[in-house]
């Protein structure tokens, strides 16, 4: 199995999962995390103090899949999360070794 | 970059004018005081009742209140990356309006009137408005009472309508827009409604604490707003909650609580009975309108919604506002009733229907509320609680209702036409909406360069 | 599904009732007028003081501010997912007995009295409460001004209760809950303390404020709603943290504030210097009851909390309410002292020993503040104050504080057995608490489809 | 440990020995009652006006509300660590000094003069201090009042140095420092101004509700203790950004409400227009100064910000202070614009360039803003206005100015020295600041033992 | 060694901290994410506008162990969050090739 | 490539970043999240209740980059997250087989 995950574009994540459920992922897990990379970050006034924050919001998608499907979810992330502009983040692609369904203890690809 | 020196000169002006006049008045040579010094040195006649006054010094603190209430009530309904310039709205409107009045606003709004239509500019710097009493507003209470206490009404009106264009209006813009509509819109309703020898006052009309300028002036011209800027970036795709509710029910309850000076406070004077009557007519209808609005929910939806009972508080507190000082309290409860269930359809039902994005229902709350509350002011008024008031229609007289019927139509046109010339002229040469890419990001930090909340 | 239908039925005629009657009365021929309208329309005879009115209408907005501080203090308590069914609970109660004590409470409370029990039902609906004095009650102010007062006094003490059962009632259940306990416990007691012929005003026991009529009739109703209801899931075992300690903060700052007009309004005159005096023991019994409080944690947990400053600020309110028109600067130390060091007791060491879940120390604070400040005004009151008062045992009367002891002790007797009957019947009936998974999800999206916050 | 021991004797001295003197005192015999009994048994005066009464009560509330207020505006502008702790700072200063200005403080600064420094201990535990009126004070109120209203002034003045200090000091040393500074600070210095025989106050220096008493006291002291107790750890390298501003402009909303109690109570009555007045100028000084810190802001940094918009309102607030009963509408245009502009130069180009870390701007806003008002008081008073006052030198009196730069600079001196000399030996005894792993904790946790915010 | 990162329902974290300590795992990293699956979300409703709200809230634990440590680590988590209803979570194994104790640079297994 | 994983003390980001910085690593993604491990957690008091809380705020980095800097990244990390001090956190490498850029879909090395 495999783990894809993505650090994507906020306002993207219901593009993406929508892309996802397409291809019939039904299952995904999103964290919120701050990114940092080329794209440029903003700066904060606060009584006259300029803080520049380089730290940008992004969300994170974690999606454990067969290996068969790992370069179908690939693609699918990548056209729906893509803007062109910098900052639209990456896809990292690790190997699973074993999955469990907490909730009946199926093993495998049957716990996804 | 044109457009920036443009506001920025309007800015500069905006505060250099008056700086000029003032640093002149002030230099005046004690001989000759300035008029307004000079009015205000003639000694206090004994007229001045001190607990009149007292009482209206106090509810004007409590309206004042309600417009950073109002910051609260829409700064919690907005998404995060919004909270503050949602709130900015407001709250810089308060200092805006209480420095156009002083300057302007107030000789506009109760300045001797012109035909019917508008004050003159003889009040211009609050000359002539001293502290012995003006007996054409009221009679027991220092002139600047009068005023100060009208300023915030004229400060919370055009805060109302921001709720309309919340999260993706230019601040730029909306600042300049601000004092524009206070100008064009909000003083001459005022004038009309409230100005001794306003049309709309010699008509006969009522309007006790503003159902008419305040809230159909704000409310109507809050629903041209919403169709002239255009809907947000994902509304009814993507799921645009309020982020911060409490802070929607906090401002639902100093709303609330300053609404007592808004609609006692117009009685203008604490003994008598008017001022009590008025606020415990006010209380009920509200309470009664919270309760119709998440009972209405709760039949139709399943479930009775927090904020659907400050939704529907403050609904109940805007249809009173034009009958709280001609109605009793069991008309109070009708007109709460009504208002609750009105505005939640004009809110849920309605809205989605017509498909307009009133992001924060100024309209459907204001407008709605407002229009419902004039008109049952033409049913419900009887001069048993006002005898300067006039009796409606339950009470035998049909007549009060097409007078009513005439100033609601007469703010309804004037508010909506006007307002929708200023945002247009506003679209083409400043320009009303921020750019995509900066509704995405959020007006906190495109407008602001803040973060509302950090760690 | 049964019970939905019995719910909504409940709640129908609980708006439809009063509409039908208003309706009737709103059209009555001009040529005899409502009753209502009839009362107001009498010239208002000349004792009304403005300075009085004035105070009364800014303490009764006061008051009414009370219980929206109320929904801040217990919803900063809870965890964030009960946040806005926490507040909820107060908000809407403010509506719920605004209409009630309108409708049918206040003549209850304050009505002809039948046997020292309970007032007739001559008031309902205000029929007769006017706009002219009621001298029996207030002769300076209108009679609608007490009423409204009192109103607000009737709204926030079935909030008070709402701490003990937060995080797991039903909303349904408190909504008709807190009806019936208005009329079944609230309104005899009040009666009894305060009306004209109340069997404990007739003895001479002394209550302000409301020591018995709202801190011991809630915090005991809570002891028994606690008992009832049962604990929290995770009690004792998970982390149950305040989610907002700020808000807390918050709220208690608000109920300090409103108090004043709470103790010192009660006085229903500005002039005369009562109001003064109660104003002034107010602020040093609160201010000493937060220092005794975080000092008592200070020393026996060594470290003084944010959160002990609040409560002990609001143990010293509660614990100075009935002694607040009888007793002097020097002895609200004493009080405030007592209150925050008992209450602190209450609430951190005896709870956890009986081990009952008073979430949000409704009867630790107000059960246990309200009996202190019951028995205390038996020490301390003196005539020196309040000539309409009486003496204490410290100033050579320990009778008073024998009519003290029984007036607690038939608060206490009734509103635990009334509310314990009430709530029993309602759990058969209609059920008390949300499942377990409910409980998990929180109460703000099981009981109200709602986020309290959002991104 | 040795250290903890101390405090806490302090600590409990501070409240035994009250509740020693007040049992006995609660126990005098009835045929000879206490002293503040007796004061108070004695029939109130038939001089106490309703209306003024009302008007300064309600005035007091309004300025207690102003250090939670406080405490929101600051709590805003810490990070998430230190919101609880310095929250706490202005809570429970409202505890700390209600219970001093009953005990002692009120004596020192209002009691019998002594030499023109300091008042006597004539009236320490408000012995003496009464319910009738004290005309040397205020004639148409209860001297308990005038009392109450000036404990207010005392409290939020320590309040506002807590900027200085926030996100790093120690809070058992917090305690001691109040304590010590309000008797050894503010009671003297409000003695010399307001005090009847002070020698502010003789010289003929004006200060209408504060400008030098309040907040060059307050302002000043910040700066001293700013300096004495360091920067905080990451100070110009770290993002230290408010972790949560619409709080903030909540708090600075509480601040603008209540300061009409402030300005316009200081009145010390509602009639004769004065009250009026001061509430006049006290919002347009406020409103322009808002305006001008966000368009100096526009012009320098490009954008406006909120925190601006509240500080801005702050300023002006401030500034107008001492001004707010003797000068006109037009005046307090100048007075809020200088207060916007000035306080904004001083926070935001000549603190980064001295390098201190006056965290929440106490000196940058009171001690600038105060200095300011005081001033300019001496250019724009008129008789005119108030015929208690005086000229300024824009109505031909230029001695006034000179008068007030006197008052300004005593107050200068005083506070920053007896502060200086105070906060280096409490920093040997008992140490000012936590240790640098507490810092990166946070006050919350290390202080207090809680978190502001769980989930 | 292995990562053995675990996506379970938020109020059963105490339960799983705790089975976790029983068999001497004492040392996790938690993240509050979001979770999509089968389970359902819930409708929140403001003013009438009604949103389907499918991301639910979720923790995940993450534990890295050694080899021989990984299936028991496992099994006391599956045992610990499982309630037997929808929604239950998943559990994820992966390899992880080198630790680090950043106090004190050991590595490997003395790392953890 | 690698994936290297580190869990520091909040207040020591800034400093990795920067330590990041110098050997030009110019992208990584960073989650709050809250650990349990050897370092004592802290009490809590609400109305004389406490509580002891022993989740600890942490910071999550993670740094995708390839096989030769992997080692370089572990070591400016371990170096600047140090403060000597029991909870300093660890370092985790594990293995990542693709790596995409969402805004070119560039792969591999280029990705980063
Ligand atoms: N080497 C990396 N390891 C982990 N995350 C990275 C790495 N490089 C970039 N990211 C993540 O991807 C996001 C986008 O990267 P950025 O360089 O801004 O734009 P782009 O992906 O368009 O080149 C960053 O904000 C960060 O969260
Ligand atoms: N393929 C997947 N990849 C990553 N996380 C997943 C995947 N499938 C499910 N999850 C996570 O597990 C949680 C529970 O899954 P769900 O399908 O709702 O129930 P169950 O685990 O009982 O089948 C989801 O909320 C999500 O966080
Ligand atoms: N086995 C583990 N798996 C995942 N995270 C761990 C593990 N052990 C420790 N951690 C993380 O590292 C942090 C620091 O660990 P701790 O034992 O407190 O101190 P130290 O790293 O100095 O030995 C923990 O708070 C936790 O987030």
């Amino acid at each position: 199995m495999k783990k894809i995950e993505a650090i994507i574009k906020p306002f993207k994540l219901d593009e993406v999962k929508k892309a996802l459920n397409d291809i019939h992922i039904e299952g995904m897990t999103v964290t919120e995390v701050k990114g940092f990379g080329r794209q440029k970050g903003h700066t904060e006034l606060y009584r006259g103090a300029e803080y520049s924050v380089d730290f940008l919001p992004k969300v994170k998608i974690e999606v454990v899949t067969s290996e068969d499907m790992a370069a179908k979810v690939v693609d699918a992330i990548q056209n729906a999360a893509k803007t062109g502009k910098i900052g639209d983040g990456k896809i990292f692609v690790s190997p699973v070794e074993e999955t469990v369904r907490i909730r009946t203890g199926e093993k495998g690809k049957d716990a996804l | 970059m044109f457009k920036k020196i443009i506001t920025a000169s309007m800015l500069l002006a905006y505060f250099i004018m008056p700086m000029v006049v003032m640093a002149e008045e002030a230099q005046a040579p004690v001989g000759q005081p300035a008029v307004v010094a000079a009015a205000q040195a003639a000694p206090a006649p004994p007229k001045i009742d001190t607990g009149d006054t007292a009482w209206v010094l106090v509810s004007t603190a409590l309206v004042m209140l309600m417009t950073p209430g109002l910051a609260l009530f829409y700064g919690g309904m907005v998404r995060r990356k919004n909270a503050l310039g949602t709130i900015m709205h407001s709250f810089i409107i308060v200092a805006i309006i209480s420095v156009q009045w002083v300057l302007w606003g107030y000789s506009l709004a109760f300045g001797p009137d012109k035909g019917g239509i508008i004050g003159g500019l003889e009040w211009l710097g609050l000359s002539g408005v001293g502290l012995e009493p003006n007996p054409d507003y009221a009679a027991t209470i220092p002139h600047q009472a009068f005023m100060i206490f009208q300023m915030m009404f004229a400060v919370i009106t055009p805060a109302l309508i921001t709720g309309a264009f919340a999260e993706r209006m230019k601040f730029s813009t909306f600042f300049v827009f601000t004092i524009l509509w206070a100008t064009l819109v909000y003083d001459p309703i005022c004038h009309w409604v409230w100005g001794i020898g306003g049309w709309i006052h010699n008509l006969g009309a009522l309007d006790f604490a503003g159902g008419t300028v305040v809230h159909i002036s704000s409310g109507v011209s809050a629903l041209a707003a919403a169709l002239i800027i255009g809907k947000r970036k994902g509304y009814m795709t993507d799921i645009i909650a309020p982020h911060n509710l409490p802070m929607t029910v906090l401002g639902a309850a100093l709303l609330w609580f300053g609404w007592f000076g808004f609609n006692a406070g117009s009685a203008l004077a604490a003994g008598g009975g008017l001022a009590t009557s008025a606020f415990v007519v006010t209380n009920t209808a509200t309470a009664t309108a919270a309760l119709a609005w998440i009972f209405a929910e709760w039949v139709q939806r399943g479930k009775p919604t927090v904020l659907g009972a400050a939704s529907g508080a403050v609904a109940g507190l805007v249809a009173i506002t034009p009958a709280s000082g001609f109605v009793g309290p069991m008309a109070s409860i009708v007109i709460g009733f009504g208002a609750g269930v009105l505005c939640y359809m004009a809110v849920s039902l309605i809205k989605p229907l017509l498909g307009y994005d009133d992001s924060l229902d100024a309209f459907g709350v204001h407008g709605v509320g407002g229009t419902w509350g004039a008109i049952a002011t033409g049913l419900f008024a009887t001069t048993a609680i006002n005898s300067a008031g006039a009796n409606g229609l339950f009470f035998g007289n049909p007549a009060l209702v097409g007078k009513q019927f005439i100033a609601v139509l007469a703010s309804w046109i004037y508010a909506f036409v006007v307002t929708f010339i200023l945002l247009k002229v506003l679209d083409w040469t400043m320009g009303l909406r921020i750019s995509e890419e900066d509704e995405v990001m959020g007006l906190d930090l495109t407008q602001h360069g803040e973060s509302g909340y950090s760690s």
